[in-house]
């Protein structure tokens, strides 16, 4: 049997982290997500990193718009269906039941919910974050397909708010992923969130919501700002 | 005829079936928004969600299998409107409709799903996992009823053709196998609830425990092939039950007419019964429907 | 609850009884003595349910003072007792086996604290944070807005004045007065 | 399960041909009254004060310089800058505003694609939501974040002060003063005013904790007169106190005096408070003219700095203006000794009834000392040049205030009218009272002044006090003429005061004539300011040095006087009258001093 | 019987073996059990909160809860903080229902402080009105959110939309709909409104029709009684050994409200009797909330019945920049929509607290309860079984 062919990237990125696991003191690698070796079944013992191996190893590519036209009417078409993510990241979640309920129902404005991240286009940041839960931000960020948008509620992700001394919530969201629209409250009444979605909207039909790209473009920044406060990077760095 | 006009006429069928499948879908959302006491939506959003889902500029595959999941699904829907009749008596409208479609049809209604349960199984997500294996046991106990309930009407009418069903229910609603043959539409109608995939009975794409079950991992255009294929679907699903049970349609209004309605009868329990656990769901068919099946069957084998 | 408190003082010898309320007690108890005492309160006195468990850090005394509080449903009386326990190397026994969630305070004390509790299940994984490297978050030498500053890249461009600094500047610069700030909040 | 659980769930489709009950616009909808949204600032109002800034949990709240407000007395210019990257709209900043000009709108829509652009300056940048009458503020009476209203301060009756000379103020006790000190919002602004510029907040802020020591340790930083000081000081800070804009100012006097109050007299302990037991003698000399506050605070702060220094005061005993020119019952004797003797205890010199220009000339002082500081004060009273004042029953004010206080014999006669609305008239006006009922069992005092009852210079406890005693003032009319009628003062005919100032600002009154009084009485005094005596210096020293429009030496900022490098002036004649300009500008010169002296090193 | 036929039940005595220390013996690599994460990003956990399940099937075979996922480190924070400003950070430590923190700090700093026999009645009735529509409001999410949890929308629509009303009415007493920042240290921050009651009747009015509603939809559903009916049961015996509190203890036969054993405010003075069940499941639990739903509603009447047209709101305290509290500790407790919350609160002479935690009954509900219940339950039930203890995340890790 050949040889198991593993993507030369892969195969790089698999030595720098072993390397970096090596140098760094304390490492948050589970133990069954360390690097092993294991018999594979015609007897050829193959290393295998778990953490690479759920994944693919692929940056984010920055995907540039299309015809000047076209782009015009599938922006009209994607400012009008916003899918929001279920994800509620912090207080401003409880301001989203009554925006599916009755009394704002925002569906009238094409903004729906959806529960995973590779069917939704926008983000709510709905306040605080923890480093715990940017962490997984950030995975269900890079999760969700390109052209996404990021709306950020609250005082809490411009700077900090109220959590601004907290040793587990960041201060700014902008430094790990690039936010669209921020809108002010602590948090912001439904009213302000349909303004919000109002903005983006206006946004993506005026193709200024290409915050996706820029952060493929700005890619390493992000993550070098993402590495500095998330110690325990359970996971790939690159799991597109 | 012509088989080039013949293809002409099914894809222009085609298309009003996926856009008849859109407008129905949103409008039972209005109406469901209605009930909430909101509005809902508005009408146009199937297809402005549909070209925002081919705008989206990102595809990712896990895979070939992860590429044919929403094919397959899409196939199983084309399948199943290529041999059903739509229009009674009207040619163009008949498709490819010919003697023993029944069964095709009844292969095609399961093809859609063992597709997607070959392309959830690659996406890796194992929410997709559980909602697939949910899915297929869930259509077997829905099949299992349904198949007993419409060998009861080949017994009936002495035909697995759908066409030569149709004929026989026409002249009268008093002629629909739902009089004819109560036991054995009732067994169809109820295990309908389940090919219909609401609720009790959708718990392959409960979004609050699976987030959406087989689909999680599907985005962009392959979430718009298995949106246009669920539309398509929809209504034919609503076609099947139309032809084998209420008479089928001779012109395009009875059947938005009919389809609406078969599809209201869905809505109507989804919208005030909770779901049902997957085991809880297979009982049910496996008492109530099958029992009835059975019945039926034994009706007519004596 | 008078009764009961003289009860138990002379079975495990209280210190700083205070009557908080009529019917709520703090008292301290000697380390070795607290987990009997909890013991033979849920199973002999009546106070069967488990309010909670909590930690002060006295820094100035090198202290952490545990207390836990029990509640008497019947009686509807509440009795708090106080563990102080040294600051260097803080271990416990650990209280899991009576009532089911202590393991849950236990597990949030080692982690805010690091008061181990040598037997109590699952003590040792991570409660709230991940990835933390540095002393203890509860501690109160550990200062909070100081880790915040230092790691989450706080907005810049804000200055500030204090208004009779501001004022001293602007309005008699070279004159001799008290500088102090006063400030009720840094 | 029974059949009828299958059923009744098909109820809720009653629902669906009801209307919505959406709202059909939501954005933008307008919130509840009491909503609290987006910030407003009254700017004019606002002092810039910063106990938004204090208060806020989330430290949202800068304060800035704003284009267009000046920092002046009881205005830091200032005003609050809001980070809606941190702000958690609590509006603890409105309930706390010392001068109600903060507010919330309901305004809450803000949306941005730039979060730096969420920092504003409510009031001062343009925002549309400032015209919104709607939103929180402060909510009714009774919901105070500090106390509005002042502890009284304990005074004897009038029945029982008005007879005697003996203060008449009680003080604070422990737990009235700390009830009172806890009502400062620790702002500062009274510090600027201050011309002494005071550590207020701090002292206050040890009275709260009960560290008199403390407490001592700041009043000596900046004043060496707090026993005085605390009772008769003109208290600036109180007028620019923050908390006095929607409530009562803080009685910081008081406070002041509470602190010094809690030391007893004793040198060693003052010394061993202040840290000031062994003072190092630089070996440099200094002469000082008078012993009034300016005299003693310079050469408080010399000693400290080392200067061996001389007081040369004309009077028996040391104190100027604040024992001679302030009665008793106001500022006890012992109390200025008890200041007095811990400077003595600092090793200053005094060297009392010494007249300078007879007994020792200024040149002599030049050639023995190193530096001399005048601080001479103002001794002679001002005349109204009115018709009449001539008379030998027509005084000064300072002259009787004097002549009590050496226990000369004062004339008193039955009526007494006293022209001037001055606290120096009110001593006069209460000294006399006391005077007359010692004498006559009864008070019949009128005292006028120019200026109207709001506007008068005394301060308002002081003719409360006054009316409670027994004595008239009538303010708003103008002297007019002593009515004498055989050599006899007969009484004092005003008109009333329309205006005092004209549209330049300059001093013209105007009175109505038809509105004219005649205030009887058998003596008229005086008081309507006072004059300089610099008849101690020599004309060659005065052709040295510059005088300005008003006759006062010119002196610059260390308070040196311009031609005559030696010579150092501070107090009433250069600022005044006012006993904590005299300790502030005393303070400013003994730095100038030592700057002056160790210029060469 | 159809099920039992079935075999739907498995057979836990024989797998997993447990080992000597209690745990259990799962092997991953046997194939026999799958791992499953549920959350933090999942629809279906309620707040932010992930679930580590082991699977057998679609049945779990252990569950590990984990939390901090919301964690902001408050009691850090409180502790940096006077003691009025802490009131508007401690509000935040749990969303769902923020006033009782406010009342709990506040009690706690006024009991220690010694004022509490200085707060005016007119700032305790309102402080009882804004606690009792807070629970209002927290149930017109939870009662209905219980079928949610099933997909069965509607109701949750309906509740979502009276609750909105009820925020609505926050409003306007407060000045904010969700983070109210009313019961402050010493009183409360103003008067009720113009025209309040009979605004207020108006929706409670709604919600009587709504308790009607929600009854025949629920409560009266074969499938609802079906799926809940003998699911997540809390026996008796398990309300003390795991500190079951609330409406959750009283489903299962231990009747326990903090307003009856303990009356703070004038609770005394109310006519009312806390609901009870014996079953201990989840439609027990929905049925005693959908009862204390109709007992809330009469509370607020009986309150704004008693309550005097206008008072003080707020006692002379100190300085609020100055204030200190003398040495002290104290554990407060009033019971919430998910019943007794609590505060212990350590105070060391400073301005500043020395030490503040919270006992929220999600802490045991949501953790030690709920990872014992979840074991042999489907993965279909966990969503619903989080709801009926009313699992409240920010509150477990603050």
């Amino acid at each position: 049997m050949s040889e198991l062919n593993i993507n030369s990237k892969v195969q790089e990125m698999l030595e720098r982290s072993e390397q970096n696991a090596k140098n760094s003191e304390k490492t948050f690698v589970r133990p069954e997500d360390e690097v092993r070796e294991v018999v594979a079944p015609d007897g050829s013992i193959i290393k295998i990193n778990p953490l690479y191996d759920y994944f693919s190893g692929e940056r984010p590519k920055e995907e540039k718009p299309k015809n000047a036209i076209v782009e015009k009417f599938l922006n009209w078409a994607r400012s009008e269906s916003i899918w929001v993510l279920g994800f509620g990241t912090g207080c401003g979640s409880i301001e989203i039941p009554p925006l599916v309920t009755p009394r704002y129902d925002m569906f009238r404005f094409g903004v729906q919910m959806r529960p995973t991240p590779r069917q939704s286009n926008a983000f709510i940041i709905s306040g605080y974050l923890s480093v715990k839960t940017l962490k997984r931000v950030i995975r269900s960020y890079e999760q969700m397909p390109s052209p996404k948008y990021v709306i950020a509620l609250g005082s809490c992700t411009i700077n900090g708010g109220m959590y601004y001394d907290s040793y587990s919530t960041i201060n700014r969201l902008d430094k790990y992923i690039p936010v669209d629209v921020y809108i002010a409250g602590c948090m912001p009444r439904p009213e302000a969130l349909l303004a919000g979605f109002g903005k983006l909207k206006e946004l993506i039909k005026e193709g200024k919501a290409e915050k996706a790209n820029e952060y493929a473009r700005n890619f390493d920044e992000y993550k070098a700002n993402q590495k500095k406060i998330i110690k325990d990077w359970n996971m790939p760095d690159y799991n597109w | 005829m012509n088989i080039y006009v013949k293809i002409a006429y099914t894809f222009l069928g085609l298309m009003i079936v996926l856009n008849w499948g859109m407008l129905m879908r949103v409008t039972f959302r209005k109406i469901g928004a209605r009930m909430a006491g909101r509005h809902g939506v508005p009408f146009r959003q199937p297809w402005i969600d549909l070209i925002k889902n081919i705008a989206v500029r990102t595809t990712l595959t896990h895979g070939v299998m992860f590429y044919l999941g929403p094919v397959f699904r899409f196939s199983g829907a084309v399948g199943l409107f290529l041999f059903m009749p739509i229009l009674f008596g009207k040619e163009a409208w008949m498709n490819f409709s010919f003697e023993g479609d029944l069964v095709l049809i009844l292969y095609f209604q399961l093809f859609g799903m063992l597709g997607m349960a070959l392309g959830a199984g690659e996406g890796g997500q194992p929410h997709s996992a559980i909602g697939i294996s949910r899915g297929l046991a869930q259509h077997a106990a829905v099949e299992l009823p349904m198949t007993m309930g419409i060998i009861a009407l080949a017994i009936q009418y002495q035909t697995l053709s759908i066409s030569e069903i149709v004929a026989a229910q026409q002249g009268g609603f008093l002629h629909w196998s739902f009089f004819t043959n109560p036991v054995a539409s009732a067994a169809i109608m109820l295990s309908a609830l389940g090919a219909f995939g609401y609720s009790p009975f959708n718990l392959v794409k409960a979004p609050n425990e699976i987030p959406i079950g087989p689909p999680t991992e599907y985005h962009g255009t392959y979430l718009g092939v298995l949106m246009t294929s669920g539309n398509i679907l929809g209504v034919m699903e609503t076609i099947l039950f139309m032809n084998l049970v209420f008479g089928g349609a001779t012109n395009w209004f009875e059947l938005i007419i009919k389809s609406f309605l078969i599809y209201f009868y869905a809505v109507f329990v989804g919208m005030v019964f909770p779901r049902f656990r997957i085991e809880q769901s297979v009982a049910w068919f496996f008492k109530i429907p099958l029992l009835l099946g059975f019945i039926a069957i034994l009706m007519y084998s004596f | 609850m008078k009764e009961l408190v003289e009860k138990l003082n002379t079975k495990y010898a209280l210190q700083d009884i205070i009557y908080q309320r009529d019917n709520m007690v703090f008292a301290t108890i000697s380390k070795e003595l607290v987990i009997e005492a909890i013991t033979y309160m849920r199973d002999y006195e009546g106070f069967a349910h488990f309010v909670m468990m909590s930690c002060a850090d006295w820094i100035e005394d090198n202290k952490f003072q545990l207390t836990y509080i029990l509640n008497n449903p019947q009686q509807r009386c509440d009795v708090a007792l106080r563990v102080m326990i040294e600051r260097e190397n803080p271990t416990m026994t650990s209280a899991h086996h009576l009532w089911k969630q202590v393991w849950t305070y236990q597990r949030e004390i080692r982690e805010a604290f690091g008061i181990q509790f040598p037997g109590s299940p699952r003590v040792e994984e991570n409660f709230v944070l991940e990835g933390w490297t540095d002393k203890p978050h509860m501690l109160r030498d550990f200062d909070t807005h100081e880790y915040a500053e230092k790691t989450y890249f706080p907005r810049g461009g804000r200055t500030t004045n204090d208004p009779a600094t501001y004022m001293r500047e602007k309005l008699y610069p070279n004159q001799p007065v008290t500088a102090k700030k006063n400030k009720n909040v840094e | 399960m029974n059949i009828k659980d299958i059923f009744t769930p098909f109820t809720a489709w009653s629902g669906v041909l009801k209307d919505p009950v959406t709202i059909k616009n939501p954005i933008g909808r307008e919130a509840a009254p009491r909503y609290r949204g987006f910030h407003d600032n009254d700017i004019n109002v606002c002092i810039g004060c910063g106990t938004c800034e204090a208060i806020c949990e989330n430290q949202a709240i800068d304060l800035v310089p704003v284009d267009g407000i000046d920092t002046k007395s009881g205005d830091s210019g200032l005003r609050p800058k809001i980070d809606y990257g941190r702000c958690c709209w609590c509006a603890l900043c409105v309930d706390i505003c010392t001068t109600d000009s903060l507010r919330l709108t309901n305004e809450y829509t803000w949306v941005d694609t730039d979060a730096d652009n969420f920092r504003f300056i409510p009031g001062v940048d343009p925002k549309d939501w400032y015209e919104k009458e709607d939103g929180w503020r402060k909510p009714v009476p009774n919901y105070n974040f500090y106390g509005k209203e002042r502890v009284h301060m304990g005074e004897l009756h009038a029945d029982e002060r008005s007879d005697s000379f003996i203060e008449f103020v009680k003080g604070y006790s422990k737990e009235q003063a700390q009830q009172e000190a806890d009502r400062c919002v620790s702002c500062g602004i009274c510090t600027a005013t201050c011309p002494a510029h005071m550590g207020i907040p701090e002292y206050i802020k040890a009275v709260r904790n009960d560290d008199m020591e403390e407490g001592m340790r700041v009043l000596y930083e900046t004043n060496p007169l707090p026993e005085i000081c605390g009772r008769i000081c003109t208290h600036k800070c109180e007028d620019v106190c923050s908390v006095g804009h929607t409530g009562d100012a803080l009685s910081i006097r008081w406070l002041k005096r509470y602190i010094a109050d809690q030391i007893p007299a004793d040198t060693d302990k003052y010394k061993d408070i202040l840290g000031t037991g062994d003072l190092a003698k630089n070996g440099k000399k200094i002469a000082i003219i008078g012993s009034g506050p300016s005299g003693l605070s310079a050469a408080h702060y010399l000693a400290l700095l080392g200067y061996s220094c001389t007081i040369f005061e004309k009077l028996p005993k040391a104190g100027g203006m604040m024992r001679y020119g302030i009665p008793e019952y106001r500022l006890p004797y012992d109390q200025i000794d008890k200041d007095v003797d811990y400077i003595a205890a600092l090793g200053v010199e005094f060297k009392y009834n010494v007249n300078i220009g007879t007994d020792i000339t200024l040149e002599q002082l030049e050639k023995d000392y190193d530096a001399v500081f005048s601080g001479t004060g103002l001794h002679l009273g001002r005349s109204t040049r009115i018709p009449g004042s001539d008379n030998e029953n027509v005084y000064q004010s300072v002259d009787l205030l004097r002549d009590i206080v050496l226990e000369k014999p004062v004339p008193v006669k039955e009526r007494v009218v006293v022209i001037g609305g001055g606290n120096v008239a009110m001593d006069i006006t209460r000294s006399m009272a006391r005077l007359q009922m010692q004498q006559f069992g009864k008070v019949n005092v009128i005292t006028t002044s120019l200026e109207d009852e709001e506007h008068m210079p005394a301060d308002r406890e002081e003719i409360v006090e006054a009316r409670e005693e027994g004595c008239s003032i009538i303010p708003g009319y103008g002297p007019q003429e002593i009515i004498i009628e055989d050599g006899k003062v007969k009484g004092l005919k005003v008109w009333k005061c329309l205006s005092i100032f004209d549209e330049k600002g300059m001093f013209n009154p105007k009175f109505d004539q038809a509105e004219e009084r005649v205030f009887e009485g058998d003596m008229v005094i005086e008081s309507i300011g006072q004059g300089m005596d610099l008849s101690y210096l020599t004309e060659e020293i005065k052709s040295k040095i510059e005088f300005n429009n008003r006759g006062r030496i010119v002196v610059d900022a260390d308070f040196q006087a311009k031609g005559l490098p030696w010579l150092f002036v501070g107090g009433d004649i250069i600022e005044g009258p006012d006993v904590i300009h005299g300790i502030a500008n005393g303070h400013r010169a003994a730095m100038g001093i030592d700057k002056f002296l160790n210029q060469g090193r | 019987m159809l099920n039992n036929f079935f075999g739907f039940k498995p057979d836990r005595s024989k797998y997993p073996s447990v080992n000597e220390d209690g745990s259990l013996n799962i092997d991953l690599s046997s194939h026999q059990y799958t791992k499953l994460w549920l959350g933090p990003n999942h629809p279906g956990v309620t707040g932010n909160m992930a679930m580590e399940l082991t699977l057998n099937g679609d049945e779990i075979v252990e569950g590990k809860t984990h939390v901090g996922y919301l964690h902001r480190g408050f009691e850090k924070l409180i502790e940096r903080r006077l003691f009025v400003q802490g009131f508007p950070t401690s509000i935040r430590m749990c969303v769902a229902e923020p006033d009782t923190n406010e009342y709990l700090i506040a009690a706690c700093t006024e009991e220690l402080s010694g004022y509490d026999k200085q707060i005016p009645d007119m700032a305790k009735w309102l402080r009882m009105l804004s606690l009792e529509m807070a629970r209002l409001q927290g149930l017109l999410r939870g009662v209905p959110g219980q079928a949610g949890t099933y997909s069965l929308g509607i109701g949750v629509q309906w509740g979502v939309y009276l609750r909105d009303l009820i925020l609505d009415r926050f409003e306007e007493l407060t000045g904010a709909r969700v983070y109210h920042m009313y019961i402050i240290p010493g009183g409360v921050r103003g008067l009720l409104p113009e025209g309040f009651k009979a605004r207020m009747e108006d929706n409670l009015k709604d919600i009587d029709d709504f308790i009607v509603r929600i009854k025949k939809l629920m409560f009266d559903n074969a499938i609802f009684k079906k799926r809940s009916i003998g699911q997540g049961i809390v026996t008796k015996e398990m309300v003390d050994k795991y500190g079951v509190v609330g409406t959750t203890a009283r489903a299962s036969g231990v009747k326990r409200d903090v307003r009856k054993d303990n009356p703070y405010l004038f609770y005394d003075q109310l006519d009312f009797d806390p609901p009870t069940a014996e079953e201990g499941d989840i439609y027990a639990r929905t049925f005693v909330r959908w009862q204390e739903l109709i007992q809330t509603v009469d509370l607020i009447r009986q309150i704004m019945a008693k309550m005097p047209e206008k008072g003080d709101i707020r006692a002379q305290m100190p300085n609020v920049l100055n204030w200190r509290i003398p040495k002290g500790e104290t554990y407060v407790r009033i019971e919430s929509g998910r019943g007794e919350y609590g505060m212990y609160y350590v105070t060391d002479g400073s301005d500043k607290p020395r030490r503040v935690n919270l006992r929220g009954p999600s802490y045991t509900h949501g953790v030690a309860l709920l990872e014992d219940l979840l074991v042999n339950t489907n993965i279909a039930d966990i969503h619903a079984l989080m709801v009926s203890l009313q699992t409240c995340p920010p509150e477990i890790e603050r």
